[in-house]
């Protein structure tokens, strides 16, 4: 017997009698038996399960807070626990999609306010209740995009992720979308001649990534002046539009992002959430769920699901995106961290981030390193290291540090680059310490 | 009361360390710099405990009670496995960190996979995905990709059986097939004759959930098999349903070249008010190749992954997929054993049957045939005669304190109720519930307006969703 | 219904590894064996889980809303602190390891007393009592200690104040004293004169609480020490209201000889339905060599027990105490800090004289005087006026969601709510309270039995509690 | 402004309007100022705290289970996650005493089925709601075994814990009961021949531990029959009382113990709980807190806290006990464990660990160390190792192994001794290995 499944053997014999037939194979008669046994080992007991469990966990190496100096799409934030304690209540881990309204509220009023964060956030006027990740959402973004005007290239911006160009170019690969990347200019923003250049009658959409892959503040009023007719999409982070003027302000159609900096730590990059809003006037070509107010029989408040005849359920393969399962605890994960937060708390995370980042810039640059752009940044910056920057950074890891992330591996053209990032959880101690480390001979 | 409305301005429930670095302003252009700062709330600690222990006290849930959500598998989410997926060793590392130093976290993708390539007779699986859906685009993606490799240009039909859940077509068409929709036999099974009719060397992929969304098991399968390959077709299997099979047959074995699978589902990671899932994506070894990057391997007793696959489809998401997930139905396997997971799918069937016999009493089932783990009633004879809907029934259910089956799905049944009791319920419950359920039939025939104006005893009642999606309010906003 | 009647013979939620050990049979004389087993219920891992998931849904908390249980303290509990107190380095380790192996844990403990002493203003401590009562004994027994010590053997009287609270009375008389009873002014405050008559040399020991439990500050406790020191006896502070006065006068301060706390209260650790609490005891350095066995001490930055005190009472209870309670106070008070303690108690003041001040305008408030952390509404004209009851009105407020206050203590009140905010409630809260309050005290002027059969919308209504006492069940037992 | 304390001062201003004073200090103007400044650090932000914490905890050694070989009063056992996850619930930890039973039903009703499963265990007819400890409990014993009797003389098994003979030495100082101990035979049971000598008029109450504090199984029947005139108390431990018939048979009176081993981490000792029971005829002279079943207006059935009359908040200075706040929370712990171990769990682990102590009994022997007394023994045994066996003790816990208790520290007697324990979490390899250990040379 075990301990998930009640069922004795008395009550067995009873349900099969019941249903009429002897033994349980009889309900199984139109199936055929391929499997004698399966090849996986037998099941364990939970004490051994545990232990087997955290000697998995010993084998990754946990580097503390203050010595993380990466960010590139995850990012190190202090997690409150009230943020554990309230986000890990078994009525939101064990419920599913609030497919009956009535007995769902919690979820429903959850999800409904933090969309409403989110239109705070970016300035647009709708949000939806998620996405699986930050990626995805701008893949679906792209996709939308051609919903609304059906042209087929798409301008994408090199200092957008990589990882979330590469997931949109899958995404879209069998809608007949076409990417150009647009370069950067010295001070690592999006290249607005070359950009303008591109343009023609068939483009769809622009991509900007705000700040962007290298951490540089790209400027969005520039980039709407030279493309106003495309779909102008952003992907933003969500510390960073605390302090910097939201782009529904330059005019942005769709506003994407992953979650992961509000409240939900590292786990390897997964589950994160990503976040997706928009303007009104395109709520029926969005994709995901979407939580609206309305009213009981009574009069009292209450929140459903709505529009859903834009959903697969419904559409079936007509719908606006197969999306299904999102990631809605993810999200009620946001909006408990931002409940938390507040403004105040958000904007002092972003000063801290942005403070201790500049410092780390200065004293990178002491040791004589330059930097690869010229152009305002928040929390990440790129610099420019050696060639054997990529052992150096995995022996500096044995210091327990983790060093910015080796540009390499993403971008020929900066073989020597280090894509580095500083939040609210280093301090001037470990910046130093790190710095040393970095200039230290024999790593 | 929303979160908003609690807002006192000033109020704060944070603090941070000192870094000892300096505050700076920001030298970034002002037209750049925000003027008007969010309107986030501003609460105490105290307040928001309170504020979500309210709302948390407004949701069902698997904890509390019965939950029959056909094609859902909302089994028990055992209270390990959350504490497992907290280990700081998984919740505390970047994926970025060198993977010399992710081992256990590599370890973990790389043992699970194959794990589930045993439960289910594949050959290679990527673990990206992050639900169901996204398992279905990218195994539809790996056909588009295998038959564009092959030259084959023209194949550009999906066959979809009209009784898939929604996300089937809508996988396909994502994934750039024309959906052609295939009907059922009045069983509710593949009709091997439309199925005939219908393939041609257009036809990339037939997908197909098995048992099928009715909870019947296709039996035909091998011969449904031999038909599509040798139309030159793929056969994909959409996992929502392994919970029926385990230790007895594989969709592998069954002549599946693909597989998506729902770790949230059979594999007892829980469902988190919708999410995050994950659904791992397993082929027949001619498709590896065309897998998601990266692909995590062994070799040398290391795990790493590789990048390198030129055929690749590409990423369908960034990182390695949902790994606390992943965590979580690793745990659950070692926890259940080859032993174990073929006694749930033998309880999961047994549960089905025994309640589908209790319901049959007083409602008709869509199918006289023996279910897998699920069954669905047929409301048609009961709506006509009654007056009273299938939605009504499901809302007055949850004044009895259990959730509601699905409802009105598969399309294919009119007034469908699909139950699925997974095998993590007990015989009392099953009788609890059957005992409700013919206590409402009851109600309904003798005063049907309970039924028609339920739910009563819900935190509201019924709620209007035609006016909040006619004069949708997306957001809060403040009075005035 | 009870775990017992969801008990299925059979059933279980448990697995043991295996130790590779052989199991014996036990060598033991058969009359000693067990012939019957205990019945205990056999269930599910998901069934424990619903059970209790529906048990804890049937409690008022804190985490849930207003708990203004006068004498009580029932502020908010950071969610920090169980954080803390589950690290494995506090839970996971045995009383009897060689103490050189558990310098964290001792230095939490001296450390702890070291900041309970300062806030105090006590020279020494323990931290062995398991709660206030237990406090309470423990420094009545010190008391009883020296006093012998001393050879004065006539000293067989504690006097209590008539408003003190039942602990105190029955923790002395389970010390050995004899408890006489003083009566305390109109004002609810000692009487100088009455104190005066009863002093005697054989007076061991004056027990007060200050604020007391109107709320209200002794302002004469210069005096009264002076009183009580000169006739030869000790004076006892009850730690229960120190919540009123952290960072402005301490205990010691006062005259104060003897001093105990409740970390559950002032120190933020949660009430666990009734406990786990811890009662620390606090003395002058006179009494140092009177606490219980073991002291923590610390020499050359080692932390180590000493056993070694000869005129120690011995022990009140086993090993060091509730150690992980401590070492959520000892969070609470890092993250307050000397700032934040005094702000508590000044915002806790504040709450109260606010929420005084709001319900003063329909309800008599038994003291004119400003309140410290807690005030007495005295109910009596009301009563008279309504004929509804003081307990229907705190029935009447679980209707409305709030939890009420204390009701009919201190005795020396007629018909009194005892009503105790702490510093952790907003502004919002009490303006929600007092309303709700008021729109009782309406009802009970013009529907008088709406207030007196409540509640209504709990999950139990009224129950006989008369009924259960005169023909008490003990316990479940099985039907036939 | 302090995350836990809501108030701003435009709040602060208007309460103080409010009450009619201007300044907060207004309300202090009865409370003389004798602090300036508390000398305790500035309050600090929780993750600083956390950081503190961690390093405090990271002082203390934590052994793997299967190397403690310690019980003594605390034992390590194996508690489900479960436990952990159900009993940390808010809904039971920021609950108080159940004052208003109609919102407590949940509190309630889970106290009464552990005093239902305490009775049970007994084989007692009625058990508290908790006490604080078994020692604290053992004491409460015996002040309510002089209430039934009114007579003053104790005895008491030398087998009994030490510090529960302490505790109750300490509670009972005041009230005249003068304390015999009864020493133990060859057998390592309390002597019954002495202690039917030691039987007076004037004697109370005998009190034995069962099994006792060497582990030995104490044969109950044969100490009723010397002592059949004396309220007979008896301290058991909750695993053994599952395979040992139920001290009720040889007709205790009174029945207490600690409930640690039922779930409770050993906590460095605390917070665990006292288990109390007795028979009904002596109901009205029992300690704490007592939860019965009854109805509701609409005769819905229900859970109150019944017999209050003996409490001190009612009877004051004549009251059974002091005892107010209580050990709720554990006892539920208790409860829970128990319904997740059932009847079969508990009887495995008892099994287990009587054959592992067992097997270790024979392994130690093997070493050539002798053990201290004859009788049957349960999961705990006692043992004669040598006279620098403190010394030794130590350098063995610098291998990761928590031997046998130094017996030294409390009996002369035994210097040489040690208690030795086993239970189900240890294994054949960690017992090998522990008494490989303690044959090595320079330990
Ligand atoms: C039969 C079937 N297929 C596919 C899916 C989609 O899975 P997911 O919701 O994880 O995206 C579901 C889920 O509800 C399903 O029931
Ligand atoms: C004034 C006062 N003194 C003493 C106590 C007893 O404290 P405890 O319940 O922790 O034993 C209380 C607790 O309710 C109290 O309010």
């Amino acid at each position: 017997m075990h301990p998930y499944i009640p069922h004795t053997d008395e009550e067995i014999q009873q349900m099969l009698h019941a249903i009429g037939v002897e033994h349980i194979d009889d309900l199984y008669k139109d199936v055929p038996i391929t499997v004698k046994e399966l090849k996986i080992p037998k099941g364990l007991d939970e004490f051994t399960v545990l232990s087997t469990l955290e000697s998995i966990a010993q084998k990754n190496a946990v580097i503390e807070k203050k010595n993380i100096f990466m960010g590139a799409g995850i990012y190190s934030h202090y997690i409150p626990q009230v943020v554990e304690s309230v986000s890990s209540r078994p009525e939101f881990v064990t419920a599913y999609t609030p497919y009956q309204a009535e007995v769902s509220q919690g979820t429903l009023q959850a999800l409904f306010e933090y969309q409403t964060m989110i239109c705070e956030l970016t300035g647009m006027e709708v949000a939806n209740s998620s996405m699986y990740d930050g990626a995805s959402a701008l893949a679906e973004a792209i996709l939308m995009a051609h919903r609304i005007n059906n042209k087929h290239k798409v301008l994408i911006s090199q200092a957008v992720h990589p990882e979330y160009i590469q997931t949109s170019r899958t995404y879209t690969c069998a809608q007949k979308l076409s990417f150009q990347i647009v370069p950067l200019n010295g001070s690592g923003m999006t290249d607005t001649a070359v950009l303008k250049n591109s343009i023609d009658d068939d483009s769809c959409a622009v991509v900007i990534q705000y700040p962007n892959f290298f951490g540089i503040v790209e400027d969005l009023r520039a980039i709407k002046e030279v493309a106003k007719d495309l779909v102008f999409i952003v992907v933003a982070e969500p510390f960073a539009l605390t302090v910097l003027e939201p782009p529904a302000t330059f005019g942005a159609d769709i506003v994407v992002g992953d979650g992961q900096p509000l409240g939900i730590p590292m786990s390897y990059g997964g589950p994160t959430v990503g976040f997706f809003a928009t303007l009104e006037k395109h709520v029926r070509k969005m994709p995901g769920r979407l939580i609206g107010e309305t009213t009981d029989v009574d009069g009292n408040k209450g929140y459903v699901m709505i529009l859903q005849t834009r959903e697969q359920h419904i559409r079936r393969e007509k719908a606006t995106s197969n999306i299904c399962t999102n990631h809605a605890l993810m999200a009620v994960r946001n909006a408990i961290f931002m409940g938390v937060l507040g403004p105040n708390g958000m904007k002092e995370v972003a000063y801290k981030s942005y403070s201790n980042a500049h410092y780390l810039a200065e004293r990178i640059q002491q040791k004589g390193y330059k930097l690869i752009f010229d152009g305002p940044f928040f929390n990440e910056f790129a610099v420019r290291m050696t060639d054997d920057y990529d052992s150096k950074w995995r022996k500096i890891f044995q210091h327990g540090v983790l060093a910015p992330l080796p540009l390499g591996w993403y971008f020929n053209q900066y073989k020597d680059g280090a894509l580095a990032c500083a939040t609210e959880v280093n301090t001037k101690e470990s910046i130093d310490k790190f710095v040393e480390l970095l200039g230290r001979d024999g790593i | 009361m929303t979160i908003f409305e609690k807002s006192v301005t000033g109020r704060k429930a944070f603090r941070f360390p000192d870094t000892a670095i300096e505050k700076r302003e920001f030298d970034i252009p002002n037209h750049l710099l925000r003027k008007k700062a969010p309107q986030l709330p501003e609460l105490s600690e105290p307040d928001v405990v309170r504020h979500y222990t309210d709302l948390a006290s407004k949701n069902y849930s698997v904890d509390k009670g019965f939950y029959p959500l056909g094609s859902c598998t909302m089994k028990y989410n055992p209270k390990i496995n959350e504490y497992t997926a907290a280990l700081r060793g998984f919740s505390q590392i970047h994926p970025y960190q060198p993977w010399e130093f992710t081992q256990g976290a590599l370890q973990i993708i790389f043992e699970l996979k194959e794990f589930l390539c045993e439960i289910t007779g594949m050959d290679d699986m990527t673990l990206q995905p992050a639900a169901g859906a996204h398992g279905e685009l990218t195994g539809m993606l790996i056909a588009r990709a295998y038959h564009l490799s092959k030259g084959d240009f023209k194949r550009h039909i999906a066959l979809v059986p009209d009784s898939a859940h929604g996300t089937n077509p809508a996988s396909a068409a994502m994934a750039g097939f024309d959906v052609v929709e295939l009907k059922s036999t009045e069983d509710g099974l593949i009709d091997l004759a439309e199925l005939k009719k219908n393939l041609s060397d257009e036809v990339a992929v037939l997908m197909l959930t098995n048992p099928n969304t009715l909870g019947l098991f296709e039996k035909d399968i091998t011969e449904i098999a031999k038909m599509v390959h040798d139309a030159g077709a793929l056969l994909y299997y959409d996992g929502a349903n392994l919970n029926a099979i385990m230790g007895r047959v594989r969709p592998g074995d069954m002549g599946f070249d693909i597989v998506h699978l729902n770790l949230h589902k059979t594999f007892s990671a829980p469902h988190g008010m919708g999410g995050p899932g994950s659904g791992p994506v397993g082929v027949k070894s001619f498709l590896a190749e065309f897998l998601p990057i990266p692909v995590i391997r062994k070799a040398d007793d290391k795990y790493y992954p590789d990048f390198n696959l030129p055929k690749s489809i590409g990423r369908v998401r960034s990182f390695y997929g949902n790994f606390l997930v992943m965590v979580k139905a690793y745990t659950y396997i070692l926890t259940m054993g080859r032993d174990g997971l073929t006694h749930a799918s033998r309880m999961a069937v047994l549960n089905a049957n025994y309640l589908r016999t209790l319901i049959s009493r007083f409602l008709n089932i869509a199918s006289p045939r023996t279910c897998m783990h699920e069954f669905v009633v047929d409301g048609s004879e009961f709506v006509r005669q009654t007056g009273v809907k299938v939605l009504d029934v499901a809302k007055r259910l949850l004044d009895y304190g259990v959730h509601a089956p699905t409802v009105y799905f598969p399309l294919i049944v009119h007034e469908a109720m699909m139950i699925e009791p997974t095998e993590t319920e007990s015989k009392d419950t099953l009788d609890m519930f059957s005992k409700i359920l013919k206590q409402i039939v009851e109600e309904a025939r003798t005063k049907p307006d309970i039924v028609k104006n339920a739910p009563y005893k819900t935190p509201v009642r019924r709620l209007d969703d035609v006016t909040a999606t006619k004069k949708p309010v997306y957001r809060f906003k403040r009075q005035g």
